[in-house]
């Protein structure tokens, strides 16, 4: 379903990879590895139609994702190594304003749910800034709990989780594997997912 | 992608870098003589203006210093558009490399007109609409060169450069008419900018002549730093490597 | 065919003088600083890309 | 199509209202500038109904530019730029979303405080309600335009500085017909062609900008 060829990746004057090429179907994750600056968060942000590649193509569905823009989008949930939440709101109001502005029906009883799965209960109406790091983390993981859609591309989720969070994270991205759903992801920890089928990519 | 077309060939860096500098000294040296030719004929042949006596001589330098810096613009946003379409790279490199002549002639357009202005009418600046449009013309190049000298990765100063001068190219129109309406509503100063139409055929040839001059000039200078700026981008291309192992031409 | 009669009136312009010859004064010397400016920026860039590359070369041999 | 961009204005709302010294900053700068403009010139009421139409415009534009980097800036810094960016429909509706909020947190207290501004410098009630239209009716462009100049130069140093030497020459049509509108009522010529003209610059500036500026934070996003 997710198809990438021959893609060529330059930051300011250096390469950082070329020649990178994959197919992820339904249920697969993809890991990708490398050193720091090997151009792992470039190649993710390649596949969400960020940062056009120097050369090659990616495709989803066999269209260009340039091309599909805005249903690949509409297919699509890209969780970055910031948060994309609000200090000066509270929990509650960013998962609605980010569902809101996604195009995505999310009740709020859905996001209380949500919240209290990532253990945020009783802190939803706490303004943002108040929250820990690791707390405003697991706000913006807590978008993946109701989440449908099926590619999900996520840079170091794991990052400032303790290890029950991360054992919560591993067991959602295999529920959405199950599904029938595709991941790719970046992280320097080495976590087993339960389901699905595993593939792995170095960037060197 | 490199034989398809023939302007795709010259669109690459490695290939336009040896035609530009094979075309350096044939600009260079038809600037020099359309400038004498133009000299001689506005300085020393051209008869005195009835209504402006001498002081008309300035028109030889002044439009074609303000047809420049206007047909500048209008060029670099032309590869701007080029630029943004097809993401041919010389295009940004083509648009970098002359702004900071459009942006000299621009201000000689004003500086001349200043001075063509203060015996004419007796006063140094008049908010005139072409006067006010070439200030804020010189304004967007000063702008452009700011924006991408401000921006590290040369892929996206081309790119946003070249959004800013397309939103320019759509704002100078506007600019012209909204000074030209407000100043004639205010009608501050008695100075009427038309230019005597009874022009003799030797000050319209010295003008054209200098014309020539300043617009074979400006592509001499562009082509240079364009070259240079080609260097300096593909630094780490085998032709570039090669080149300075030559001797550089 | 030459409309001045002596140098002396050349350069008074009619009066215009100082206008006449600020304006192309200015204008030369812009004309004539530009290109140095380029060509000189141009040499400085070939020098220092020569000095890179050789460099390079030295790490890697 | 509306519900995206209404989404993006409650959120932008809300956010403001959150931070309400911001705006209060800005609208105290307008103020400032235009109170000090008598104590500068002298007290002359002539004089002063002359300038006011003037004073009034640049002193809003400014107030305007003021807010304007931080328009984009905090969606980017916290990522919230790129979730936008990735959301299914197109980019330039984000954008129109963000600067009618803008607008209405900025222009539209302008157009308020105005008239009451404009008392200090002894304008009739004819040229007082044709200040507040024209304020009303210009500030829109401004917010659209600056829109652009704020998107591109999105997370560069100086980027303050760069913004107001970009946006100011295309601010220049928008001033020229509002302070015009008001110039032509005190001198008794009517602002009517003024206002529409400045109608039509708004109405294209909020129809062009925001897709520009859409292609300009695609550009910073990469």
């Amino acid at each position: 379903m997710l198809e990438a060829d021959n893609l060529e990746c330059v930051r300011g004057e250096r390469r950082l990879f070329a020649g990178v090429g994959f197919r992820l179907e339904g249920g697969e994750l993809l890991y990708l590895q490398g050193r720091n600056g090997a151009g792992k968060t470039s190649l993710l942000r390649m596949l969400i139609g960020l940062l056009p590649p120097e050369a090659g193509e990616i495709r989803w569905r066999g269209v260009p994702i340039r091309q599909a823009g805005d249903d690949f989008r509409a297919e699509l949930c890209y969780l970055g190594h910031l948060n994309a939440i609000k200090e000066e709101l509270t929990p509650l109001e960013n998962l609605l304003a980010a569902a809101r502005l996604a195009d995505e029906e999310l009740s709020e009883d859905e996001v209380l749910d949500a919240l209290e799965q990532v253990g945020l209960a009783g802190r939803e109406d706490l303004a943002c800034k108040y929250l820990s790091q690791g707390q405003k983390r697991r706000v913006a993981l807590a978008r993946l709990v109701k989440e449908r859609r099926p590619l999900w591309v996520l840079d170091e989720p794991f990052v400032a989780l303790d290890v029950a969070a991360v054992d919560w994270l591993a067991g959602l991205i295999s529920a959405h594997l199950q599904r029938g759903g595709l991941a790719v992801m970046t992280t320097h920890q080495a976590v087993a997912i339960p389901a699905g089928t595993v593939r792995e990519l170095r960037l060197s | 992608m490199t034989d398809r077309f023939n302007i795709y060939r010259y669109a690459a860096p490695s290939a336009f870098y040896p035609l530009a500098g094979a075309m350096v000294p044939w600009f260079a040296a038809a600037a020099v003589l359309f400038g004498l030719a133009g000299l001689w004929l506005g300085m020393l042949v051209a008869p005195t203006d009835f209504q402006q006596g001498e002081g008309y001589r300035i028109i030889f330098i002044h439009v074609p210093a303000s047809w420049m810096s206007m047909f500048i613009y209008l060029v670099m946003a032309f590869w701007a558009a080029i630029g943004l379409a097809f993401n041919t790279r010389l295009s940004g490199m083509m648009a970098q490399a002359l702004a900071p002549t459009g942006a000299l002639m621009a201000f000689l357009s004003l500086w001349t007109g200043a001075l063509w202005g203060k015996p004419m009418w007796g006063t140094w600046w008049v908010w005139d609409a072409r006067l006010t449009s070439e200030l804020i013309l010189l304004f967007l190049y000063i702008g452009y060169m700011a924006l991408v000298a401000a921006i590290d990765d040369p892929r996206r100063a081309d790119k946003a450069g070249g959004l800013l001068l397309l939103v320019g190219v759509v704002n100078i129109p506007i600019i012209y008419f909204s000074v030209k309406w407000w100043n004639t509503l205010h009608q501050g100063a008695s100075v009427s900018l038309t230019k005597s139409p009874s022009m003799a055929a030797t000050m319209l040839w010295g003008m054209l002549l200098m014309a020539l001059c300043f617009w074979m000039y400006s592509i001499a200078v562009a082509l240079i730093r364009v070259r240079t700026i080609m260097l300096e981008r593909e630094r780490n291309t085998d032709w570039v490597r090669e080149t300075l192992e030559g001797d550089g031409k | 065919m030459i409309h001045w009669n002596s140098f002396s009136e050349f350069l008074a312009m009619g009066g215009y003088g100082l206008y006449v010859w600020g304006s192309f004064g200015v204008t030369a010397l812009i004309l004539a600083v530009e290109p140095i400016v380029v060509a000189r920026n141009r040499n400085n860039t070939i020098a220092r890309l020569k000095r890179q590359l050789r460099a390079e070369r030295r790490i890697t041999e | 199509m509306l519900r995206i961009v209404t989404a993006v204005v409650a959120r932008d709302l809300r956010l403001a209202m959150r931070r309400q010294a911001d705006i209060v900053s800005a609208l105290f700068f307008f103020i400032i500038v235009v109170s000090l403009f008598p104590l500068g010139i002298g007290p002359e009421p002539d004089l002063l109904r002359k300038l006011a139409p003037g004073v009034l415009w640049v002193a809003a534009l400014l107030a305007t530019m003021l807010s304007l980097p931080r328009l984009f800036a905090d969606d980017h810094r916290d990522g919230t730029l790129e979730q936008l960016a990735l959301a299914p429909h197109p980019l330039g509706l984000v954008v129109t979303g963000k600067v009618i909020a803008h607008w209405l947190v900025s222009g539209l207290p302008l157009a308020v405080l105005a008239p009451v501004l404009g008392l200090q410098f002894d304008l009739s009630t004819e040229a007082l309600v044709v200040l507040t239209a024209s304020i009303l009716i210009g500030t829109p462009a401004l917010s659209g335009i600056g829109g652009i100049g704020a998107a591109l130069t999105l997370g560069l140093r100086g980027g303050g500085v760069l913004l107001s030497l970009l946006v100011l020459p295309l601010y220049i049509p928008v001033l020229i017909f509002g302070a015009g509108a008001v110039d032509a009522t005190v001198s008794g010529l009517g602002g009517e062609a003024h206002l529409s003209l400045l109608a039509a610059l708004t109405l294209a500036a909020l129809g062009f900008a925001p897709w520009a500026a859409a292609a300009a934070l695609r550009i910073a996003l990469e």
